[in-house]
């Protein structure tokens, strides 16, 4: 199996799909002649021609407009948004439009799109090209939102996004799109090559929506992440020396919560590690729903390691994101509670 | 350099037609002489259009003008009957609103012309992406009158299932787009439907539909900068009757512009039309959609109306508009323009006008009888419960299937 | 104390407003001249002219983005969303801009706007005249963001939210606006006059945004709840006969946790009760933050009754509304667990 | 009726300047001919305005034309000065980032005439709201360059305290708007400060920057509105530099139709203007700001020029335009044909602008290492990290009170 940056997953995922079914077009700024300013989409255009792969204006709303339209008449659109950041224009062709399409109409048309953006910090963006907005997604019902944390989930989450007959968003985290990354900013980088989930089976294959996956057996803790976080948090926990089981959600709707239950059950602690601001987000449905379900398995509260409260910055980057320091004091502190 | 203090200007409420913008347009002796250019016309080319007025009837009813060739008479007198059929439907159903059978009704009342007419431009597998006020293009296809009333009763038959608010049907086949309580944004919607049927070398063509009121949102202008770039086959409709809720379009910026001269900043060719002239709105839609067709790209055609009727049932247009209002407009009532001329032609008479209403009277009572008996927002057979967990998803997820159960199903 | 409905008591607390301070503006949909599709606005352009209270073209960004224009000028813009529903095209401009702008600038410019907007089902609107969006707005590091359930509540937080220096997302739940709403859908309708909350002081006074309020004492659960739903849980507790302590939170955004949390320590249980769909509302960061504070005192699992995660029905109004029956069913449950 | 199967049509890429729509504007001879309307023009009488290219500067550099009055000759040194200061501001800035001393710049190589032209036109106390490619707004003031070098570095002296990208500065002592990173947003608030300054009686106007590929953004509709209706003080600038970041301006609808033609459909006047054209700008600036400020509403300028430079440090544009793209550029560069035009009437020589240069040099080197003094991205001082949670709120709440002793402050 060939090994993939998560930026050759993704296009191959991509690339099998167009080969396979003439309705997959893929559009976005900047994704057609020139392959995408992260070069998702970098020959596609030569392969398919322009009518497969095409540059769009700068309009966030009209790219999911127009993706609800193609989506409607028959195609699977494959809409690039150039940073999460600048979704929120395309918000309510995303939410008022895509999400309740094939409810209003009871079914007689719907939204069979995917609107890919790359997400998270790490990278110096500051404000408008770090967000994690995934819990934007996550409230809105008709959605799926995904979020790969390597190059084969990459490619077989977007091919079954594609695939899937729902709006899919599908969140790339940007910051892993070259090599895994473990929060140690300070280290050298390391390329996906040297880890073992950039082996990529060629061709077609999927990662079903709506599975998570127990990355790392444990038994004193449930680490539950998503995209970067899961690299971080199997730093942290291996830095701080703890049992931790880890599980990468992958999908946040529909979630797996089987699997999360299944775990928490038998650790009897959890902690949610996610990049977004914390208040509202993904990991308070997270921890709402692990007390519900787990309340009397539960010795410790769930704990939260997240992105603050403020607006992303650009200086003190490694302040905001929820390194491996932040979330192996975190885990000493819950383990000791 | 003035250092006079700035003032701010807010447009003053007026009767709609008093605007300068519409000056115009309303020098109704020349509308009918307004030129019909060649289909494959570049868009500058055609500015001027988009200030002007294009007209067929003249004030004594006679189709006058190089826009009066497209229609026959049989296709006029099932125009007439669509328009009536509108009509009478939408009185009906605020009938059944009043009597408390639904929650809400919105009637099309005065600006029946414009989807009866438009919708006998188009071919079947053509997509309409209308607002809630394009009743007229199912009506004029003879979409069952049960099927529409089911859904305005949210029963047992309504198609949506009871999920959606009165009057906001969707109608696949009979190419009539699921309609979004969003303003505008189903506008760019048609532009992308548009853009994927000529991706796959189709020949269906698009209908894009909004208010003046609504060209304001942003989507307006999404719509406008797709079709400029890809020149998608869709005919882009602004039905400019006046009014918005309680504001008039002089608060959309009408005052300043026409609506149709929107599309030049684009590229996209305009025309301006009188939307209560049946055989206008005929030609001017027939010219539009065979330029799409043709691989010609977009149009963009502003109907200039007159909203006759409240914006809903639950308005009351007395707060904010003169009693007079309609009444002084010189666009004049679209059925009785279409039936002065078909009668004018000896096509028509006082006598078959007052029974085909009767028919349409009689026909709609009995499918307001049908209809009822399948129940209506209150009363009788309902939608069910359980039902409001399908569709979400294609298939229901577990959270889903859990709150079914959590209700009781 | 005269009796107004919150409709008089939100234009009374702007006519206050707009009389103590000629900074103070407001404007949206049908707002000036017709006063406002629920008359909010009734009377005011022709107390303070058109310059102070005038109507805009429909578009929601637009409306947002002048707000913060002029707020940045030095103005108090009041700007009217006509539901919440409606926001979405405003998204953009308010989680990008108003929020962010005095962050940004360290201060130089800021955003002390107020955006009104009615939200909240029970008047048959269907899924575009009835949704509940405020989680979109907690997650929103930036905003604050209020929903007062009664008219001396509302008059006197939309005075703080207009004085406020901070954008300050104003929620109006609809149903209430012309009388309290218990959830009995078939019973008579109560008008405010009936209902103590409605008697609200003359000129200006101000609710202090953050502080949430205790309606009911009681001992054995805490019911968290806010808008509409104050009274639907009160009717509840009221009919299935359970000592609850009824918890008015009126500010969703900066929250008063140290109330809850004196409360749920005291009853060991807590129910939160929303109209939002479930899944990342904002009960779910109300469910996280209760377990991460009083874990130790817990003796059930924190228990939300919301919406469902569909969108807002039209014929299934009151099997998606949460109303009396399902909550009072749901605390029966709790209080047996 | 044609049954011929539809085709897609994507815009070609090609050399910017070889579009149709701007065939027409580069008929260069004739430039310097377009008439100067009155200030209180009609936007209906000059339409043809926005398909023209309004010009000072002819082939030999000699000021000539009904635009041609409105500068001094020290007024145009210090244009020049300002320009040659930016863009060796730009280059300096973009060897620091080369260096890594901090993330990301952002040069507006090519295009200073405009902004540093266009400030000359305002007062103290009118409000720019900037795009990203507006340093000379600032330069032209001689806002101090250590303070801007301060946020390109993020040091402990940046007044942003470190949270925004490079380049997105905020200077409201100099009418300088915070720039945010989200396209178009800030064009409307431009729009909505201006109704303020309206309605309060003021005489302060402001100025919108947005680019070509921006245009295309929701909010420009938005902006173009609210102007329309409520005519406030505000210039609305559209700075087409062919491009945005990979695309041609074909890909924002600029084939069809140019980008000053989009204020007609709204009622809004417009001028296209040769941006690298130092006295045509400052013109055409000086004409658009008088309007405002008589309260004669506002005014769309469409600049043309040509993004000389890549996007940003992050953007390799060999990828995806000729590389002699620049060369063929029919409209030069502004500093070139500003020197030639003083140059030719004895106001300014090889020498002097040789003295200027290391002049500029040499303050900017100076400034630069002050500023460096301060810190960098990477070395020395820093923001503190406690700082991140000030200013969320104008007082800080509990909930961020207690995320900052989380962090440990
Ligand atoms: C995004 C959005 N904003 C506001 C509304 C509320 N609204 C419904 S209809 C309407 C007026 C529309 O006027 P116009 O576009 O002229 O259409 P008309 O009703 O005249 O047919 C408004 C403001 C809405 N439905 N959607
Ligand atoms: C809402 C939004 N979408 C996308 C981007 C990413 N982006 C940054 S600059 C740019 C190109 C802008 O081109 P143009 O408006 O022509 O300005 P120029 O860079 O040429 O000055 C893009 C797509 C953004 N910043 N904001
Ligand atoms: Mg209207
Ligand atoms: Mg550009």
């Amino acid at each position: 199996m060939p090994s993939l940056t998560m930026i050759e997953a993704i296009r191959d995922a991509m690339d099998v799909m167009m080969a396979r079914d003439d309705r997959v077009v893929t559009f976005g700024q900047d994704v057609g002649r020139f392959g995408g300013v992260f070069r998702c989409t970098d020959g596609l255009q030569g392969k398919y021609g322009s009518s497969r792969c095409f540059d769009t204006p700068i309009s966030e709303s009209g790219i999911v407009g127009i993706a609800v339209g193609m989506g409607a008449y028959g195609l699977r659109p494959v809409a690039e948004i150039q940073f999460a950041d600048y979704m929120y224009p395309a918000y309510d062709q995303i939410v008022s439009e895509a999400a309740r399409l094939r409810y209003r109409s009871a079914g007689e048309f719907s939204a069979p799109i995917v609107v890919r953006m790359p997400c998270g910090g790490g990278i110096f963006g500051a404000q408008t090209h770090s967000q994690s907005p995934e819990a934007l997604f996550t409230h809105v019902a008709g959605l799926k939102t995904v979020i790969p944390s390597n190059p084969h989930d990459a490619k077989g989450l977007l091919i079954a996004a594609i695939e899937d007959d729902d709006p899919v968003v599908f969140l790339e985290p940007k910051r892993i799109y070259n090599g895994p990354f473990d929060g140690h900013h300070d280290r050298p980088v390391v390329p996906w090559s040297k880890h073992e989930l950039s082996e990529t089976p060629q061709g077609h294959y999927t990662v079903p929506i709506g599975e998570a996956v127990v990355r790392r057996e444990g038994a004193e803790v449930s680490i539950l992440a998503y995209g970067t976080m899961v690299h971080v948090a199997e730093a942290a926990r291996r830095e701080v020396g703890i049992d931790a089981e880890i599980i990468d959600l992958r999908s946040l709707i529909p979630l797996d919560v089987d699997t999360i239950v299944q775990s928490v059950i038998k650790t009897g602690r959890c902690m949610i590690v996610h990049e977004a601001t914390r208040t509202s987000g993904f990991g308070a449905e997270l921890s709402a729903l692990i007390q519900e379900k787990c309340f009397y398995h539960l010795e410790a509260p769930v704990v939260r390691v997240t992105g603050w409260d403020t607006p992303y910055p650009h200086a003190q980057e490694w302040d905001y994101f929820p390194g491996p320091d932040r979330v192996g004091r975190a885990l000493i502190r819950l383990m000791e509670s | 350099m003035n250092v006079q203090p700035l003032t701010f200007h807010v447009p003053e409420p007026h009767p709609c037609f008093g605007s300068a913008a519409d000056v115009s347009g309303f020098q109704l002796s020349d509308a009918v002489r307004v030129r019909r250019p060649e289909i494959d016309v570049e868009a500058s080319e055609i500015r001027d259009l988009a200030y002007e007025l294009i007209r067929v009837l003249d004030a004594d009813g006679h189709a006058v003008g190089p826009w009066s060739e497209a229609c026959t008479v049989d296709q006029l007198r099932s125009g007439l009957r669509a328009m009536l059929k509108t009509r009478a439907y939408d009185a009906r159903m605020t009938v059944m609103q009043r009597q408390r059978k639904t929650s809400f009704y919105m009637q099309c009342t005065g600006e029946e012309a414009i989807a009866c007419g438009f919708q006998s431009a188009l071919q079947a597998g053509d997509m309409n992406f209308p607002t809630y006020r394009q009743q007229g293009l199912l009506i004029a296809q003879d979409w069952p009158l049960v099927d529409l009333m089911c859904q305005v009763l949210s029963n047992e038959k309504d198609r949506m299932k009871g999920r959606q608010l009165p009057v906001f049907y969707s109608a696949r086949e009979a190419g009539f787009f699921s309609i979004s309580g969003n303003l505008a944004t189903q506008y760019v919607q048609a532009v992308g439907w548009a853009m994927a049927s000529a991706m796959r070398g189709d020949s269906r063509v698009a209908a894009a539909w909004i208010g003046e009121g609504a060209t304001a949102e942003n989507d307006f202008h999404a719509a406008l900068v797709f079709a400029s770039v890809y020149r998608p086959p869709v005919v882009l409709n602004v039905v400019n009757n006046q009014w918005a809720i309680s504001t008039a379009q002089s608060v959309a910026g009408g005052a300043q512009a026409t609506f149709a001269a929107r599309a030049h900043g684009y590229g996209i060719p305009a025309l301006r039309v009188d939307g209560n002239d049946y055989l206008a709105v005929h030609a001017a839609a027939c010219w539009a959609v065979e330029r799409a067709r043709r691989n010609l790209g977009s149009t963009l055609i502003e109907w200039v109306t007159y909203r006759a009727a409240p914006h809903s049932t639950s308005d009351d247009p007395s707060k904010y508009r003169p009693q007079n209002d309609q009444a002084v407009w010189p666009l004049g009532d679209p059925v009785e323009r279409l039936k002065d001329h078909l009668t004018g032609i000896g096509e028509w008479s006082e006598a078959r006008h007052v029974q085909l209403k009767a028919e349409l009277d009689e026909e709609i009572a009995g499918a307001a009888k049908e209809a009822q008996g399948s129940g209506t927002l209150v009363e009788g057979s309902k939608c069910s419960p359980a039902s409001m967990f399908d569709d979400v998803y294609k298939s229901m997820p577990p959270h889903l299937r859990e709150q079914r159960q959590e209700l009781g199903f």
